[in-house]
C-alpha cells in the first residue's frame, strides 16, 4: 500500500487515492517514425528490478499527474516531481545515487 | 478428568453462571471464560477430529495458536465454522459443535483412515488414483472432496455489520504484554501519538500467569499500574481484542477488532478493520510454545506446558487429576509449580536435560515433586484420552518400561518468538543457536518508503525470553525508533528487574533420540494437518529439499493454524533429514493475517445498497416507478425497456421502437459524456483528439467525431458541438464521459502541457433527454419558446434559449434517424422538464424508450456502436468511416498506429449489413465461415456479427457484422453456422437498413 | 429558476453526528493561471476577496475553495451563480481562463457534532486528526471521490457528484450510526 | 524410476515408506547441453519434457535460481479452461487443456485435474453478447462451451445470488470441461519426468549472463559456472526483462503483482470455479476446501510479491455479493505473485533478435492453465524453428499491430 506525496497539492496521498500510469519520460512518436520507433514508444516498457521512473494521477486528489522515482524491488520512493519535465530533476538524481551507488539510467549515470 | 478447581481464575467471575451447548449438550461456565475453559471445565476433552486421519483431537492451547480445537458456531445467519474454541468468549446462550467427523465424534467412521495410515503417507495421493482415467473424476475425487473440509459450509446469507477504519499513527504497538505496555510507556513520554493494540480481552500477557511478582509488586500490581499510568497519557490509544492482522508496505498495518463476538446479540459492527498508516510499527507479539516431539504426542491430553498453566490460573481449571509435564527448558516447571500449588498432583516432570533444570526446578523438587533428567516419554496409553505414560532414557531408541499414570501430559519444546508480523512485509530472521529459535535479525528489518527500517520487534517477539529481557529489550526497542517515529527520546534511567537464573534449553527435536521408524510415524508435527515425522523424513528422501516444497509435499503448516506449533519442530527434521543447519534451509514465508480474519471484516460496510455505488440520473426515480427493467452501465442503471401489462421485454421494445417511429419517444440521455473543452488552443487540442477536423467546425453547428488510442483503435464517439470562438462541448459514450475526460487530462498535463487548454466534464451538470419521432417538433412547439423550425434549427445545429420555462440548450441531431432534439436542461430542472414532455406528449402518445430500443434504431439506420461494432481491435477504417478521417491533417493520435501492415492489410474484416434469407435474426456474435481450416485445425472464418437484432420496422432480422473485403461483396451470400450444427445464410448489404437517404431526419 | 427546480426532499439523519443535505447551493468551478498577478488582480476585483492557499478553504458569505493549482470552486447562492459568472467574464475576458456552473451536478451534505472526524475517518483514507479548519481534503469516501473541509471542530462539509448523492448519503448514515462510535477522537 | 501405483504404495507401506527414491536428481550442470532451459516453473519443465518426449532432445538441462516450481506454479489459483475468444488463444490453451486430460497418466503423477467446469458469469447486457460470441467462436475452434441460462447457474452452484440487485446474473459462459488441478504436481511431474529422461534439472543456479556470438548463442554464464547450449530457451515470467536484458533485447512486458486468498478449509459447497468479471473476482472450492479466491493485478511494476490491499478488499465484497454465505468465513492466507504483462495481455513464444534464442512469456494473469500447451509448442519451436501454435504469437506483432486481444469479449485473462 504506497504513499506518495503529490507535487501539486502537497497531500501524502494513499494509493486508493491515485491512479498508476506506467512508465515515465517516453517519448511520443507519431507520423514519420519507423516501426520500430513506434513499437518502443507503445509497448517496450523499461522493467527494472530497482529505480524506475513512473507516472502517477493524483485521481481522488487534484486530478494532476505526477512522476514518481521508486524501488520496484523495495518500493522505496525516491521522490516525487513535475510531470512536465523531459527527464529527473537533478535533486532526485542525486538521491537515487546516494542510495543506489552504481545506478544508471538511459544516458545518466 | 479435567474440571473447576474449587477456587482460583483471575478472569473469571464465578457469580456469573453462563449457559451454552456444545455438541446439544447444556452445559454452564462463568464470566470470563473461553469456550475452551469452559469445555475442559466440564471434562469435554475430546474437541474434533483431525483433517486426514480424523483421529480424535484435544485442546492443545489457550491461545491463537490452536490448531484442534476449531468448532462450529452460532446458527442460521451467525453461523461460522473454524471458530477456535481457545479465543472465543464464552456468552449465554452460545451453541457450539465440533467438526469433521461422521456420525458422531465420539464415534467417527472418518476414522478408518487412521487405520489405513500407514497406506497415506505424505502425498499418497499423487502417486495413487492414476489409473484408469476416469475414476479420478467419478470415484476418486469425489471421495477425497466429500472427505476433505473442516467446518460447516454457512448456509445463510449473514446479517452483520462490518465497517473500516482509517487511522495515523507515529507508532503502533502490537501486543499487551509487559514488552508492549512499557514500550507504550516509553514512547508515550515522548509525545509520539501511538496505538496500542491486543488481541485478547485483557492486558497483560503472560506475565500475570508467569510471574507471582515483578519487581517489589505482584504481577496483576504490575499490569494495573502501567495500565492506569498509559491511561494518562491522551496521546495513547489503547484496543483489546483487536489482532494485528498484517503488515503491508508504507508502514501500512491492518488492525482486526472483534467487537461484538464475546456478546449474545450483536451491538453495531460486528467487525471493524483498522486501515493503519503508522511511521513505526513495534511488534510485541510474544512468543508461543512448541509441542514436544515424541509418540503418540496427539492424544487428547496432551496440552502445552503454558497453556495447562494458563487454564489453571486464569480460569481456575485443572485440565487433568494428574499431569505430567514433559518439557526441554526451566519455564515448564511453572506448569508443575502452579499446579502443585493449587493441589493438582504432577506425578513427574520428565525434563530432556541431562543436567536439569535451574532455580525453578530446585524449587519443585521441594515441593515434592518427581523430577526425572535426561528422559523421554516413549509411549503415551489411551485413545480418545491420555491415561498413562512410558519413559525411557532420552538417548535412547524408546526402551525402558515404566509407566506412570496421568490423564493429562503439559510439554514444553521450547518458544517460538512470533515474527509474523514482523516478516510481513520483508523482515529476515537468524536463527539463535543456544535458544534454538527464530529470532528478527536487527540489521534486515523491513523497510518503508524512504527505504528506512519500520518494524521493530521487542520482548520476547524478539528472542528475548526472560522478563528482565523483555523489559530491557522493550526500552531497548522502544528508544531505537521514538526518533524515526518522529519523536524526542526522554531518556530515563532503565530500571533493572532481576529475575532467578534459568538453566538453557537443549533443544529436542524427537523423542526418544533415537526412536525407531514405527516410533516416528506416531509422532505428530501438524496435528490438524497430521503430518508426521516420517512424513517430512519422507519428502527430504524423495527430493523435497527446499522448505517450502516440504511444506507443500506434506501439507505441514497449512492448516488453519498456519503452523504455529509445527513450523520450527518440522523444519529441525527437514534439517537433520538433509543434513543441512537448520537457517541454511530457512523458514517458509509469513503471509498475513496473523490468525484467519473474517471476509465480512474485508468487505467492510460495502454490502448491500452500499456494495457500489448506483449513478441516477435526474430521472431515475421516475424510471423505477414506471416500470423500467433496468440495465447496469457502468455504475449507471439505465432502463432497458418499460414493460407494461406484464408483456415480455422483446414486446416492449417493440412498442417503444413502433411509437418512437410513428409519433413520438423520449430516451434519458442524461448519462451520455458531456466535456467543456475551452482555450486558445482547444482547437488544436481536438484536433488532435479526433480523427476529424473539429477547429474547423462553425459556432452553431454540430459534428460526429470519432477518437482513437494511441495505438490506432477507435475508442469513442459522439457529437462534438462549438459553443464559441474558443470552446466546443464533446459528447461521449456513457462510459467515456470519465474516461475520455481522463485521456484529455493525460495528453494536456503529460505532453502538450504548454499548450492553452481547460477540460471540464459536465456531464452532470445536465439533464438530457432525446424528443425523437416525426411528432417531435410538434411537442417542442407546443412547449413553446426556442424557434425549433428547420429553418432555425437545422439538421446538426445547437441553440441555447428558453424552452417553456426550462434552460435548454438543443441540439438537432439523430441517432435513430428520426426527426430528433436532444435537449440539455440543468439537472435539477431535469425531472420537471420530462415531467412535462411526458404530460405534453400524451396527445402524440408518447412513449419513454429504454437503451434496447436506441438500440435497435441505431442498427436500422447503419450507425456504429461503441462496444458493439468496435471491441478494441477495430480502426476507424474498419467501419467504413474514412469520411469522418481528416486527410489534411499531419497528425491525430493513433493515425501513425494506422499505418502499421496488419493494419492496412487489405484483407481486413469490415463494415456490412447482413440479412438472412429467411428473415430470421441471426444469433450474437456468429462467426461466418470460410473454406477448410487453419493450421491448428481450427475452422476458418472471414467475419462476424457485431450486432443483431429483430427489426420491428422492417419485420425481419437485421445484423452488422465485419466480414472480409465486405463492402466489396455486395449481394454475396455467406454461411453463419449456429451452436446447434445447423447454419444460417445471410446476404451482405449495406448496413442502413432504413431511410439510407435521411428523408425522415431531415424534415 | 428555484420555483420550478425538481429538488429531492432534503435528506438529514441523526446518528452520532447530524447529516443533511443542501440543495440550493451554487456552485461555479473557475480556472486560470493562479501564478499570474493579472489574473489574481482580476479574481479579486470580481469576487472582492483574495486567491485562496495552497488547500485552503477561504470561509465567507461565499466559500472559495481551493480544488487545484488551477482550479478553484466558488459556493453562492444557487441564484447567484450567474452574476458571479459574469462579473468574473468580464474581468477574465482577455486571460485564458475557464467558468463553469457545476451547481447542478455536485451534492453537498453538511455533517455536524462532536464525532464528525471520526466518521470521516470510517471513509477517507485521510489523516484527519491533522486536518485543519478551513482545509480541504479531495479524497475518496469508500468507492466515489470527495471533497470535504472542517468549517469548525464540530461541522464540516462534503461535496460529491450529484449522480452518486445517494450512495454519498447512505455512506454517511450508515458510518454514523449510534453503536457504531469508534471513540478513537 | 520406480513406477508410482497404489500396489507400489502399499508395497512401501510395508516398510514404512523407506524404499522410495527422489523424484527427481540433482546433479552438476555439465559443460554443454544441446538446449538449455531458463526456468524451471511449469512452462519451462514442460517445454523441456516435450523437447524430450516430442522431439527426441534429451540432452536438454533446465536452471533454477530458486527451487523448482517455486514461483508462480505454486502461487496461482489453478484455474484450466479454454474458453477463449481469439482464435490463437484457443489453440494453444484448448491443447493445454485437452493435455491436462491425461497428464496423470502420461506423467505417472496425479496431478489432480479436476474438469468440474468453469462458468463466467454474464451480469451485463454487453457480457451476455460478449459470452454468446466467445460460445459461437468457441464452436468453431473445436473448444466445447455453451451459454447457459440463470436457473442452469443456479443448478450448478446453489451457493449464488442470481438475483443480486445489482448486477443479477443474466447467463454464463460454461465450460463443462474446464476445471483446476493441484499446482505443485504439476511441475513436479514434470520435474520427475524429465529428470528420469536424463535431464538435469539444476537448482539454486541462478543465470548471470547470456553469451552470444554473431547474433547466435554460445552458452549462459551462472551462479554453478559457465555453461554451453545450442539452444536456449527463456521461460521465467515475471524475470523475463531482466534475462532479455542480459541477451541485449527489449521485451513489451512489466512485471506486476498479482493476488490471491483462500478461506479456511470448509465441507464441499461449491463444485464448479466461477468468475464474475463485472465484479472482478473469481471462486472456486479446492478439494481441501478451502474457498481459492483470485482478483485484480496492480497496475504499477512490483518485484516483491507482495501487492496492495485494496484489491484484496474489491474481490472480497464483490463475492460476498455473489455469495452471500461466505461473509463468516475466515481469510486464511494471501500472497502475490509476480506476472509479467505484455502490450495486448496474451503470451510471447517467439524467435528473438538473437539466434536460437527463444522466449516464452506474457502468460499475465493466466498461465497456469496453458503450461502443457505452452511446452508442447514452445519444444515444438525451439525443435523446429516453428510451431502453429506459437506463430501468432510471435514478437512481431506489435510492431505489425497484429494483437491478440482476449479482453474484448468482456474477458478477463485468469
Amino acid at each position: 500500500m504506497l504513499v506518495f506525496k503529490c507535487p501539486y497539492c502537497g497531500i501524502e496521498a494513499d494509493e486508493t487515492e491515485l491512479s498508476p500510469g506506467g512508465e515515465a519520460h517516453l517519448k511520443r512518436f507519431g507520423p514519420g517514425s519507423s516501426d520500430e520507433e513506434l513499437e518502443g514508444y507503445l509497448f517496450n516498457r523499461e522493467n527494472p528490478k530497482g529505480v524506475h521512473f513512473e507516472r502517477w494521477r493524483h485521481v481522488y486528489g487534484c486530478g494532476k499527474w505526477f512522476h514518481a522515482a521508486r524501488c520496484t524491488a523495495t518500493l522505496e520512493v525516491f521522490g516525487t516531481y513535475s510531470a512536465q519535465t523531459f527527464e529527473p530533476p537533478k535533486e532526485i538524481i542525486d538521491i537515487i545515487k546516494a542510495k543506489r551507488p552504481g545506478w544508471k539510467w538511459r544516458n545518466l549515470s | 478428568m479435567s474440571k473447576r478447581l474449587a477456587e482460583g481464575g483471575l478472569l473469571i467471575d464465578r457469580n456469573k453462571t453462563i449457559k451454552f451447548e456444545f455438541n446439544g449438550k447444556k452445559l454452564s461456565g462463568f464470566e470470563g471464560d473461553t469456550l475452551a475453559s469452559a469445555l475442559l471445565s466440564n471434562d469435554q476433552v475430546l474437541v474434533g477430529r483431525s483433517f486426514k486421519y480424523h483421529r480424535p483431537r484435544g485442546i492443545v492451547s489457550s491461545g491463537s495458536e490452536e490448531p484442534n480445537a476449531l468448532i462450529n458456531l452460532g446458527e442460521k445467519e451467525k453461523f461460522e465454522p473454524n471458530q477456535r474454541a481457545t479465543t472465543t468468549e464464552l456468552f449465554d446462550g452460545l451453541k457450539a459443535a465440533s467438526q469433521n467427523h461422521w456420525p458422531s465424534l465420539n464415534f467417527d467412521f472418518g476414522v478408518i483412515n487412521n487405520y489405513l495410515a500407514r497406506f497415506l503417507p505424505a502425498g499418497f495421493y499423487y502417486k495413487m488414483f492414476i489409473h484408469p482415467r476416469p475414476f479420478w473424476k467419478y470415484i476418486y475425487e469425489p471421495f477425497i472432496r466429500q472427505s476433505a473440509g473442516l467446518g460447516r459450509a454457512p448456509s445463510q446469507k449473514d446479517n452483520s455489520q462490518y465497517e473500516h477504519f482509517y487511522a495515523f499513527y507515529d507508532l503502533v504497538i502490537v501486543g499487551g504484554g509487559i514488552a508492549g505496555l512499557n514500550a507504550a510507556l516509553t514512547a508515550a513520554e515522548s509525545g509520539l501519538k501511538i496505538l496500542i493494540m491486543e488481541q485478547t480481552p485483557e492486558w497483560g500477557g503472560r506475565c500475570l500467569v508467569d510471574f507471582s511478582k515483578i519487581g517489589d509488586e505482584t504481577s496483576s500490581e504490575y499490569v494495573s499500574r502501567l495500565l492506569s499510568e498509559l491511561r494518562k497519557f491522551q496521546n495513547v490509544t489503547m484496543r483489546s481484542r483487536m489482532m494485528g492482522a498484517g503488515v503491508y508496505d508504507h508502514g501500512y498495518i491492518l488492525g482486526y477488532e472483534r467487537l461484538n463476538d464475546h456478546l449474545a446479540a450483536d451491538e453495531g459492527p460486528r467487525h471493524r478493520l483498522w486501515r493503519i498508516r503508522a511511521k513505526q510499527i513495534i511488534t510485541a507479539t510474544g512468543s508461543i510454545e512448541r509441542p514436544v516431539s515424541f509418540p503418540s504426542n496427539d492424544i487428547p491430553g496432551v496440552m502445552l506446558a503454558s497453556a495447562v498453566r494458563d487454564y489453571a490460573v486464569k480460569f481456575g481449571v485443572a485440565t487433568g487429576d494428574k499431569i505430567a509435564v514433559y518439557t526441554n527448558n526451566d519455564d515448564a516447571y511453572r506448569t508443575a509449580i502452579t499446579l502443585n500449588e493449587v493441589g493438582v498432583e504432577v506425578p513427574v516432570i520428565v525434563d530432556a536435560r541431562m543436567s536439569g533444570g535451574g532455580a525453578l526446578a530446585e524449587r519443585a523438587k521441594a515441593l515434592g515433586i518427581r523430577v526425572e533428567n535426561g528422559k523421554a516419554i516413549s509411549k503415551v496409553f489411551g485413545k480418545k484420552r491420555v491415561e498413562a505414560i512410558r519413559i525411557c532414557e532420552h538417548k535412547d531408541s524408546g526402551k525402558g518400561n515404566e509407566k506412570i499414570e496421568c490423564d493429562c501430559i503439559a510439554m514444553s519444546g521450547g518458544w517460538s518468538p512470533v515474527v509474523h508480523l514482523y516478516s510481513h512485509c520483508g523482515g529476515k530472521l537468524k536463527w539463535d543457536e543456544k535458544l534454538a529459535l527464530f529470532k528478527p535479525d536487527s540489521s534486515a528489518k523491513p523497510t518503508s518508503h524512504d527505504g528506512l527500517p519500520f518494524v521493530t520487534a521487542v520482548g520476547s517477539a524478539n528472542g528475548s525470553l526472560l522478563m528482565h529481557e523483555v523489559l530491557k529489550d522493550a526500552w531497548e526497542g522502544c528508544l531505537s525508533v521514538i526518533k524515526a517515529a518522529g519523536g524526542k527520546v526522554k531518556t530515563k534511567n532503565f530500571k533493572v528487574i532481576e529475575q532467578q537464573y534459568e538453566n538453557s534449553l537443549q533443544a529436542i527435536w524427537i523423542a526418544p533420540h533415537d526412536a525407531d521408524i514405527k516410533k516416528r510415524a506416531k509422532i505428530w508435527l501438524d496435528f490438524q494437518n497430521d503430518v508426521k515425522i516420517n512424513d517430512v523424513e519422507l519428502a527430504a528422501r524423495e527430493g523435497f529439499e527446499s522448505v517450502e516444497h516440504a511444506k507443500r509435499y506434506t501439507t505441514l503448516g497449512m492448516a488453519t493454524d498456519q503452523g504455529k506449533l509445527s513450523n520450527i519442530n518440522g523444519l529441525a527434521i527437514l534439517s537433520s533429514s538433509l543434513g543441512k543447519d537448520i537457517p541454511k534451509v530457512g523458514t517458509t514465508t509469513f503471509r498475513p493475517p496473523y490468525t484467519p480474519i473474517s471476509l465480512g471484516s474485508i468487505g467492510g460496510s460495502a454490502r448491500d445498497e452500499l456494495f457500489q455505488p448506483v449513478r441516477k440520473t435526474p430521472m431515475h426515480d421516475w424510471h423505477e416507478n414506471n416500470g423500467a427493467y433496468m440495465e447496469p452501465v457502468g455504475q449507471w442503471r439505465r432502463p432497458f425497456c418499460y414493460p407494461q401489462f406484464g408483456e415480455t421485454y422483446a414486446k416492449a421494445v417493440e412498442r417503444e421502437i413502433n411509437q418512437t417511429r410513428s409519433s413520438l419517444g423520449l430516451l434519458d440521455a442524461s448519462t451520455l459524456g458531456k466535456l467543456l473543452v475551452t482555450g486558445p488552443d482547444a482547437g488544436k487540442f481536438l484536433d488532435m483528439l479526433y480523427t476529424n477536423m473539429m477547429s474547423t467546425l462553425k459556432i452553431g453547428k454540430c459534428r460526429y467525431g470519432l477518437m482513437c488510442s494511441e495505438n490506432g483503435f477507435l475508442i469513442d464517439d459522439g457529437v462534438v458541438a462549438r459553443i464559441d470562438e474558443q470552446t466546443w462541448l464533446c459528447h461521449t459514450t456513457t462510459g467515456g464521459a470519465d474516461s475520455i475526460h481522463a485521456h484529455m487530462e493525460e495528453w494536456l498535463q503529460t505532453e502538450w502541457w504548454d499548450w492553452k487548454v481547460y477540460v471540464a466534464n459536465v456531464t452532470e451538470q445536465y439533464a438530457q433527454i432525446g424528443v425523437v419521432g416525426p411528432n417531435a417538433r410538434k411537442l417542442l412547439e407546443k412547449i413553446g419558446g426556442l424557434d425549433v423550425s428547420r429553418e432555425a434549427l437545422g439538421f446538426m445545429e445547437w441553440k441555447d434559449g428558453k424552452l417553456g420555462k426550462y434552460d435548454a440548450r438543443i441540439f438537432r441531431i439523430s441517432f435513430s434517424g428520426e426527426l430528433s432534439y436532444e435537449i440539455a436542461v440543468p439537472a435539477k430542472q431535469g425531472m420537471a422538464f420530462w415531467d412535462e414532455l411526458i404530460e405534453a406528449g400524451k396527445e402524440f402518445q408518447v412513449m419513454p424508450y429504454g437503451t434496447e430500443a436506441l438500440h435497435v434504431m441505431r442498427a436500422e439506420k447503419g450507425f456504429i456502436m461503441i462496444g458493439d461494432e468496435t471491441d478494441g481491435t477495430v480502426i476507424p477504417q474498419d467501419l467504413n468511416l474514412n469520411w469522418a478521417i481528416s486527410k489534411k491533417k499531419d497528425d491525430y493520435l493513433g493515425k501513425r498506429a494506422q499505418e502499421r501492415s496488419f493494419m492496412v492489410n487489405p484483407n481486413r474484416w469490415k463494415l456490412v449489413g447482413l440479412e438472412t434469407l429467411d428473415g430470421s435474426v441471426l444469433p450474437d456474435g456468429a462467426y461466418a465461415t470460410a473454406d477448410g481450416v487453419n493450421p491448428n485445425g481450427q475452422k476458418s472464418t472471414q467475419g462476424r456479427v457485431t450486432s443483431s437484432y429483430f427489426s420491428p420496422t422492417l419485420k425481419r432480422g437485421i445484423a452488422m457484422g465485419l466480414v472480409m473485403n465486405g463492402p466489396e461483396r455486395d449481394g454475396e451470400i455467406i454461411e453463419f453456422p449456429k451452436i446447434d450444427g445447423t447454419a444460417m445464410q445471410a446476404k451482405i448489404t449495406s448496413p442502413v437498413f432504413y431511410d439510407p437517404d435521411g428523408e425522415k431526419q431531415n424534415v | 429558476m428555484s420555483d420550478h427546480q425538481n429538488e429531492r426532499v432534503m435528506r438529514s439523519y441523526s446518528g452520532y453526528v447530524k447529516v443533511s443535505e443542501k440543495t440550493t447551493v451554487g456552485m461555479l468551478t473557475v480556472r486560470g493561471d493562479f501564478r499570474s498577478s493579472k489574473f489574481k488582480t482580476s479574481f479579486t476585483k470580481a469576487v472582492g476577496t483574495k486567491l485562496p492557499k495552497e488547500r485552503e478553504v477561504i470561509l465567507a458569505r461565499n466559500d472559495i475553495a481551493w480544488m487545484s493549482p488551477d482550479e478553484l470552486l466558488i459556493f453562492c447562492d444557487y441564484a447567484d451563480v450567474s452574476n458571479l459568472s459574469q462579473n468574473l467574464q468580464m474581468e477574465l475576458k482577455d486571460q485564458h481562463h475557464m467558468l463553469v456552473n457545476v451547481s447542478d451536478a455536485r451534492a453537498l451534505f453538511e455533517v455536524s457534532g462532536s464525532g464528525i472526524r471520526e466518521v470521516i475517518a470510517k471513509l477517507a483514507p485521510v489523516n484527519i486528526a491533522t486536518l485543519e479548519i478551513g482545509e480541504i481534503r479531495r479524497t475518496r469516501f469508500s468507492q466515489i471521490a470527495a471533497a470535504f473541509w472542517l468549517t469548525s471542530e464540530t461541522s464540516l462539509s462534503v461535496i460529491c457528484f450529484s449522480s452518486v448523492a445517494d450512495y454519498m448519503f447512505n455512506l454517511l448514515k450508515t458510518s454514523s450510526m449510534l453503536n457504531s462510535k469508534v471513540g478513537d477522537f | 524410476m520406480k513406477r508410482y501405483s497404489v500396489f507400489a504404495v502399499a508395497r512401501e507401506a510395508l516398510r514404512y515408506h523407506q524404499g522410495w527414491s527422489r523424484a527427481w536428481k540433482s546433479p552438476e550442470p555439465k559443460k554443454n547441453y544441446d538446449a538449455i532451459i531458463i526456468g524451471a516453473g511449469g512452462h519451462g519443465l514442460a517445454t523441456a519434457y516435450y523437447l524430450g518426449k516430442n522431439h527426441g532432445l534429451k540432452n536438454v538441462a533446465i536452471l533454477e535460481k530458486g527451487w523448482l516450481g517455486g514461483g508462480n506454479t505454486g502461487r496461482n489459483t489453478t484455474i484450466i479452461r479454454s474458453n477463449y475468444l481469439q482464435d490463437a488463444s484457443a489453440a494453444i490453451y484448448e491443447k493445454a487443456r485437452s493435455l491436462y486430460e491425461t497428464m496423470s497418466q502420461d506423467l505417472n503423477y496425479n496431478v489432480m485435474f479436476s474438469p468440474r467446469g468453469v462458468m463466467m458469469l454474464a451480469q451485463t447486457q454487453h457480457e451476455i453478447r460478449g459470452y454468446k460470441r466467445t460460445a459461437q467462436a468457441n464452436a468453431l475452434q473445436g473448444v466445447s462451451t455453451e451459454f447457459i441460462s440463470p436457473e442452469k447457474v443456479k443448478s450448478l452452484v446453489p451457493i449464488i445470488n442470481i438475483d443480486g440487485p445489482r448486477y443479477p446474473v443474466l447467463g454464463a459462459l460454461w465450460q463443462s470441461r474446464g476445471g483446476t488441478a493441484r499446482h505443485d504436481a504439476v511441475a513436479w511431474g514434470y520435474a520427475r519426468a524429465c529428470s528420469d529422461m536424463g535431464m538435469d534439472i539444476i537448482q539454486q543456479c541462478e543465470v548471470t549472463g547470456i553469451r552470444h556470438e554473431n547474433g547466435q548463442v554460445q552458452g549462459v554464464e551462472t551462479s554453478k559456472g559457465s555453461i554451453d547450449c545450442q539452444k536456449l530457451g527463456i521461460v521465467v515470467a515475471g524475470h523475463t526483462g531482466v534475462l532479455a536484458d542480459m541477451a541485449g533485447f527489449r521485451m513489451p512486458v512489466e512485471a506486476v503483482a498479482l493476488q490471491a486468498l483462500v478461506s479456511e478449509p470448509i465441507k464441499p459447497c461449491m463444485d464448479v470455479v466461477v468468475m464474475a468479471n463485472t465484479v472482478h473476482g473469481y471462486m472456486s472450492q479446492s478439494d481441501k476446501g478451502e474457498m481459492v479466491i483470485g482478483g485484480g493485478a496492480d497496475g504499477y511494476n512490483n518485484y516483491t510479491q507482495r501487492g496492495s490491499f485494496h484489491h484484496v478488499e474489491e474481490t472480497v465484497r464483490a463475492l460476498i455479493e455473489t455469495f452471500p454465505i461466505i461473509s463468516r468465513l475466515k481469510m486464511l492466507r494471501w500472497w502475490g505473485g509476480i506476472v509479467d504483462m505484455t502490450g495486448d495481455r496474451s503470451p510471447i513464444l517467439s524467435k528473438t533478435p538473437v539466434g536460437n534464442i527463444f522466449i516464452n512469456c506474457g502468460w499475465g494473469t493466466g498461465g497456469f492453465k496453458a503450461i502443457p500447451g505452452s511446452g508442447w509448442a514452445m519444444a515444438e519451436l525451439m525443435a523446429k524453428g516453428h510451431s502453429s501454435l506459437t506463430e501468432e504469437f510471435s514478437l512481431n506483432r506489435f510492431k505489425e499491430g497484429k494483437f491478440i486481444d482476449e479482453s474484448v469479449a468482456a474477458g478477463v485473462a485468469h
